[in-house]
C-alpha cells in the first residue's frame, strides 16, 4: 500500500499546522542569521495551500503537489518561495499519474524535489542552506526504499535525517542566502530553511503514518 | 511594537493604497496582485523599467515610479520579494512595445522570483533584460557566495536608467546604462539601531547601548561587525573607505555622493555625515559633482545611514540632470 | 544617546555648513552668525521671505529655502530660538527693496527673537512685516496663555506665502495670503516615542511600551494627554476629529490633507495614516484636492505624525501648484 | 559702602559658575514641562558673558550688565534670551553711571529688570515663569531697603526670596511660554527659568557679600 490523494491532503494540512505552531520559531532563527520572515512567509503560503485545497480538492498526489507550488510560488517570495514551488513542482512532475505512490517513486519524488532546488539555488552540501536537510533524506529514503521499507518507512526515515541535516547546519558558515552576508557570524545559529524543510519532511511522515493506521481498520475513508 | 499600523499582515496594502491615494496624479496602484504603474503606462515605444523587492524600503521602488524613473514597482510583503504571480502582470503593463528592463537588487530571493516572471513574460512575447544591482561593498563578492547584496545604488541605477528609457534608447542601451551605473557606484551602511519588522514584533538584532552595526543591509540583517560607537566624522571615515577603495576613484574624477537615512535618523544628522565625506573626498581631489541627501532607500525606522558613491561620466552627469517627476524625486518638471 | 554627531554644540553647524555644500546649486549659508540665503538673494522687487527658529526640525526651515518659497531661514541652536543678531542680517541679505515678511511659529522665543530682530531692521530703513503661524488645535488659545503653537501648518504657510511673493505681489498681499493660510489650516500630533535633545542626552519624555502621546508639539514636549497604544486607523481619528472640527469644514469644501513624520516614523506608516484620514474626509463629503505625506517638520527622531488640513480656495491651490525649487520641496522646475 | 564694578564683575563670574554648576538640573526642569534646554542655554549665554568680560573689561555696574544683556540677547535665544537680556538692559539703565550702587539704586535696578521682563513677556503672578521668582525678589528688596539694610543685605534677601518664589511655583498651572501648553500635566514641576532666576540673584548675593568681607580687609583688591 502506498500513498495516495488522501495522504497528500492529510500531509499539506499538518505541513500548513505545523508551520503556524513553529512560525515564532523560524522566524526566531531567522531573525539571528536573516531577516525575521521565514516564519511568516512559511506560514502565509501554507495557509494559502490549505485555503486552495478547500476550494479545489485535488484528484491525485501530483495535483496536490503541484496545487502546492503555485501558491507556494504566488505567496511565500522571498528566497523560500521559488525554491519549494521547484521542489513540490519537480516532485509532482515526478509521481506522474499515478495514485498509490509506492516507495520507489516516492524517492525519485524526493530526489526530484532537491534536484530542482540545487537546480534553482546553486547551494551545494554544506553551504548551510535547506540543501542540507534534504540531501541526507534523500539518501536516507534511498537506503530505506532499497532495504525493501513500505512508503511511510521511507518517509520516516527521510524526516529523521532531514531533523539531523538541520541540526547540523549550526556549525556551517553561510555561502548562499542573506546569511552569507554575515560571513562568520553566521556559524553557530541553525538555518532556517533547513529547519522548515524537515517540518515538512516529518509532516509528510506523521501524514503516511496515521494513513497507514487507518488502512488497516474497516472504517477507513477510503 | 509600537506602529502606526492596523494588522502587521495589512501593513503593505494598505499603505500602497494610502501612496496610491496621495500620489493619484502621478500613479496607478493595482490591488490584487499588487503592483504600481505609472498613471501613463504603457508609454507607447519607450522601453518599461520594472523594479519591487520587498517592502519596508519606502520610498524605494513605488516612490519612484513615474516620468523619466520607473514605469513600475512591485511591493512583496516587508522585507520580502514579490513573487511571479505580481511581477509578471507588472511588466506586461509596461511594455510600450520596445520591451521592459527589470531592476533587481542582488538578493536570492529577488533573483528567483523576477527570473521566473522575466521568463513568463517571455513566454507571452515581451522581451525582457534584467539589470542586476550589487553595490553594497560590506559584502564579499565571490563565485561562491550569494554575491553582493544591492542597496543604496539601486536609486541611482533607477534614475538614471528611467532617464535613459525616457529619452528614447533602446533595450540593451538602457540596460547597458543601467549596468553602467551598477559596474561605477559602492555603498556601505551602518546601524545605530535594529529595526521591528511587524510580522515579527521585535528588533532584528540587538543592540548594546554603545555598539553599532557596521556594514549593515536594508533588511534589519545584522552587519559584518559590531564595534563601540564612534562620533559621526569616523563613523564616516569607516564607510567611505571601503567604498572609495573598491570603487578604485582617483583624484581628478566626479562623483556623486549620495548619504542616504535608513529611515530613523534625523535629515540633520545625515548633513554631518556629508560633511564629513565631502570633506574627505576634497583633501583626495575627487571632485563632488553631484548630491543625493535623504531617506531614499530604508529599513523601516532603523537608525542610521549608508554612504554611496558613484563615479560620473558627462553622459551620466546628463542623465542624473534630465528631469523626474515621482513622488519621492522630483526636478525639471 | 547614539546619533550621528561629532560635538553636540556643533550639530547645528556642522550640519548646516553640509547642508550648504549639499546644496549649493539652491543656498548660501552664512556661517557667523549663521543664516541660510537663497543663492540669488536679494531678488530686486520681489518681497523677500524669512523664516527660522530652533534646529531639529529638518527640512523646516533651510530645506525650503529657494525659489518660490523662502528668502533666509535662521536656524536657533536644537529647540531654542535664533537671536536678533542672525535673524537682522538675514532679513537684511533678503530685503529686495519690497520689504520683508518674517514667517514666525508661536513660541514665546520665536516671537521674542523676532519682535527685536524686526524692530531693529525697520530702523534700519527695512518694511517687516510678520506671520504669526499658529494651527495647533492641542493647545487651547486664549488671551490668557501663550497661546497655539505653530506646527506643520508652517511648511503650507512658507509654500503658499513663497508663492505669492515670486509672482510679485507686494509686502501687504503677501502677509495677508500668509494669514489666509494660517486662518484657514489647522493640526494635531501624536508621539509614540520621545527624541533625544542632544546637548540633553536623555528622552524628552518617558513613555511607557505601550503608551503613546497625544497633542505633541514639535519640541520633544510632552503632549496635552497620554493614552494605551492603539491602531493607526484609531489614533488617525483622535487626531483629525478635533483637526476638522476647529477648522469647522463642512461638506463640499475642498482641502490640502498634510501627513506630516516626526522624524522616526517610516514613510510606509505615513500612507496608512493617510488612507484612514482620506477615508474619514471622503465619509464626511470633503473633497482632498490636494496632498503633502512625508517628513516635513520633524522632532529630530521622534516616532510619530501630524495630520495638517488646510481648506483650498482656487487662489490658494494655484498658489500652492505653482514651481517651488527647494532642498526638500521641489516641482515645476 | 555700595556695590562697584568689581561687584559686578564677580557677580557674572559667579553666575556663570553657577549656570554651568545647575546646567542639568535646569535642563531636566525644562525637560519636565519644556524642551530640555534651559540649562543648556543659560550656560552657554553665560559662558559667553565670561568671554566677553575677559575681552572687554567693563568700566562700570551698568556698563557690566549692558555687556552681559547683549551677550545674553544673542547667544541664549528662545525665551530666556531676550527675557535676560531686556532684565539685564533695564537694569543697567536705571544704574545709570553710578560706580557705587547703593541700597535704593539697587532697588529700582531689580524693579526695572522686573518690569522688562514683564513688558516683554506679558506674564503676571501665577503664571509659573520666571516672574515668579522676581516679583517676591524685588518685594523683598524693597523692605530690606526701606529697612536700612545694606546693599548686600539687600541682595541676600531677595534672593532668598526668589528661592521661596521659585519653589512656589510647583503648584502653578503653567498659563505662559512652552509649559502652558501641557496644561494641567505644568502642575507639580517647578518653573525653570524661576529656578535660573533665584541662582542668579544667589550669585550676586554672595558676590556682594564677599565684596563686603574683603572690604574691611586691608588686602582688599580695591
Ligand atoms: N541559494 C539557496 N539555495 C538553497 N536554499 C536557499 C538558498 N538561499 C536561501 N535558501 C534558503 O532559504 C531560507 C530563507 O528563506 P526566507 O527567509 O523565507 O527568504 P529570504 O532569505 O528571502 O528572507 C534559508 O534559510 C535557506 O535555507
Ligand atoms: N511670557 C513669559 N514671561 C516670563 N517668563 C517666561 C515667559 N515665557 C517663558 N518664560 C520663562 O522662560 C523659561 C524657559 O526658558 P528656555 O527654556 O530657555 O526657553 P524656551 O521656552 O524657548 O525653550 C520658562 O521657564 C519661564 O520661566
Ligand atoms: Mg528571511
Ligand atoms: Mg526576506
Ligand atoms: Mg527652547
Ligand atoms: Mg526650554
Amino acid at each position: 500500500m502506498g500513498l495516495d490523494t488522501a495522504w497528500a491532503v492529510a500531509f499539506l494540512h499538518a505541513a500548513a499546522l505545523s508551520m503556524a505552531e513553529h512560525r515564532d520559531e523560524l522566524i526566531a532563527l531567522d531573525r539571528a542569521i536573516g531577516d525575521s520572515d521565514h516564519g511568516e512567509n512559511m506560514d502565509r503560503g501554507f495557509e494559502a495551500v490549505v485555503a486552495k485545497l478547500g476550494d479545489t480538492p485535488p484528484e491525485s498526489p501530483a495535483a496536490a503537489l503541484k496545487l502546492t507550488a503555485m501558491v507556494l510560488m504566488s505567496k511565500v517570495g522571498g528566497a523560500a518561495g521559488p525554491l519549494y514551488g521547484t521542489a513540490f513542482l519537480r516532485a509532482a512532475t515526478a509521481l506522474g499519474e499515478t495514485a498509490d505512490v509506492g516507495p520507489d517513486v516516492l524517492v525519485s519524488a524526493l530526489q526530484a524535489a532537491l534536484d530542482g532546488v540545487v537546480a534553482r539555488g546553486k547551494a551545494e552540501a554544506g553551504d548551510k542552506t535547506m540543501v542540507d536537510a534534504w540531501i541526507p533524506a534523500v539518501a536516507a529514503a534511498r537506503d530505506a526504499a532499497t532495504a525493501g521499507e513500505p512508503a511511510a518507512a521511507v518517509l520516516a526515515a527521510a524526516a529523521s535525517a532531514a531533523a539531523a541535516g538541520a541540526a547540523a547546519t549550526e556549525p556551517m558558515l553561510a555561502r548562499k542566502g542573506r546569511a552569507s552576508y554575515l560571513g562568520e557570524r553566521s556559524v553557530g545559529h541553525r538555518d532556517p530553511g533547513a529547519q522548515s524543510s524537515a517540518l515538512l519532511l516529518l509532516a509528510a511522515a506523521q501524514a503516511a503514518s496515521q494513513q497507514d493506521s487507518h488502512a488497516g481498520s474497516p472504517e477507513s475513508p477510503r | 511594537m509600537k506602529k502606526l499600523i492596523n494588522d502587521p499582515r495589512a501593513v503593505v496594502n494598505e499603505s500602497v493604497e494610502g501612496f496610491g491615494q496621495a500620489h493619484a496624479d502621478l500613479v496607478t496602484v493595482v490591488p490584487d496582485p499588487l503592483y504600481i504603474t505609472r498613471r501613463d503606462a504603457p508609454v507607447k515605444g519607450k522601453v518599461g523599467l520594472v523594479s519591487g523587492g520587498g517592502s519596508g524600503h519606502e520610498p524605494l521602488h513605488a516612490g519612484f515610479v513615474g516620468f523619466g524613473m520607473l514605469d513600475a514597482a512591485v511591493p512583496g510583503p516587508v522585507f520580502t520579494s514579490p513573487t511571479p504571480d505580481a511581477i509578471l502582470p507588472a511588466t506586461m503593463a509596461v511594455d510600450g512595445g520596445a520591451g521592459v528592463v527589470q531592476i533587481v537588487k542582488n538578493y536570492t530571493g529577488d533573483v528567483l522570483n523576477f527570473e521566473t516572471a522575466a521568463e513568463l513574460a517571455q513566454a507571452e512575447g515581451v522581451e525582457v533584460r534584467t539589470i542586476l544591482v550589487n553595490d553594497d561593498v560590506a559584502v564579499q563578492d565571490s563565485l561562491y557566495t550569494a554575491g553582493r547584496r544591492g542597496v543604496a545604488g539601486t536609486v541611482l541605477v533607477e534614475k538614471i536608467a528611467g532617464a535613459a528609457a525616457e529619452r528614447g534608447d533602446d533595450l540593451d542601451t538602457v540596460t547597458a546604462i543601467g549596468n553602467r551605473v551598477n559596474s561605477n557606484v559602492r555603498s556601505m551602511g551602518v546601524a545605530l539601531s535594529a529595526c521591528i519588522v511587524p510580522h515579527a514584533g521585535q528588533p532584528s538584532f540587538d543592540l548594546e547601548e554603545n555598539e553599532i552595526e557596521i556594514g549593515i543591509g536594508i533588511h534589519g540583517e545584522p552587519g559584518r561587525h559590531r564595534i563601540p560607537m564612534e562620533n559621526a566624522d569616523g563613523i564616516t571615515d569607516r564607510l567611505l573607505d571601503p567604498v572609495l577603495e573598491d570603487l578604485g576613484i582617483a583624484s581628478g574624477e566626479e562623483v556623486l555622493l549620495f548619504v542616504n537615512g535608513m529611515g530613523g535618523t534625523p535629515q540633520s544628522e545625515l548633513y554631518i555625515v556629508y560633511r564629513r565625506a565631502a570633506q574627505v573626498l576634497a583633501e583626495r581631489g575627487i571632485s563632488v559633482a553631484r548630491s543625493l541627501v535623504g531617506n531614499y532607500i530604508t529599513a523601516l525606522e532603523m537608525q542610521g545611514c549608508s554612504i554611496t558613491v558613484l563615479r560620473l561620466d558627462s553622459e551620466l552627469k546628463e542623465l542624473w540632470d534630465a528631469p523626474v517627476q515621482t513622488a519621492a524625486m522630483r526636478w525639471g518638471r
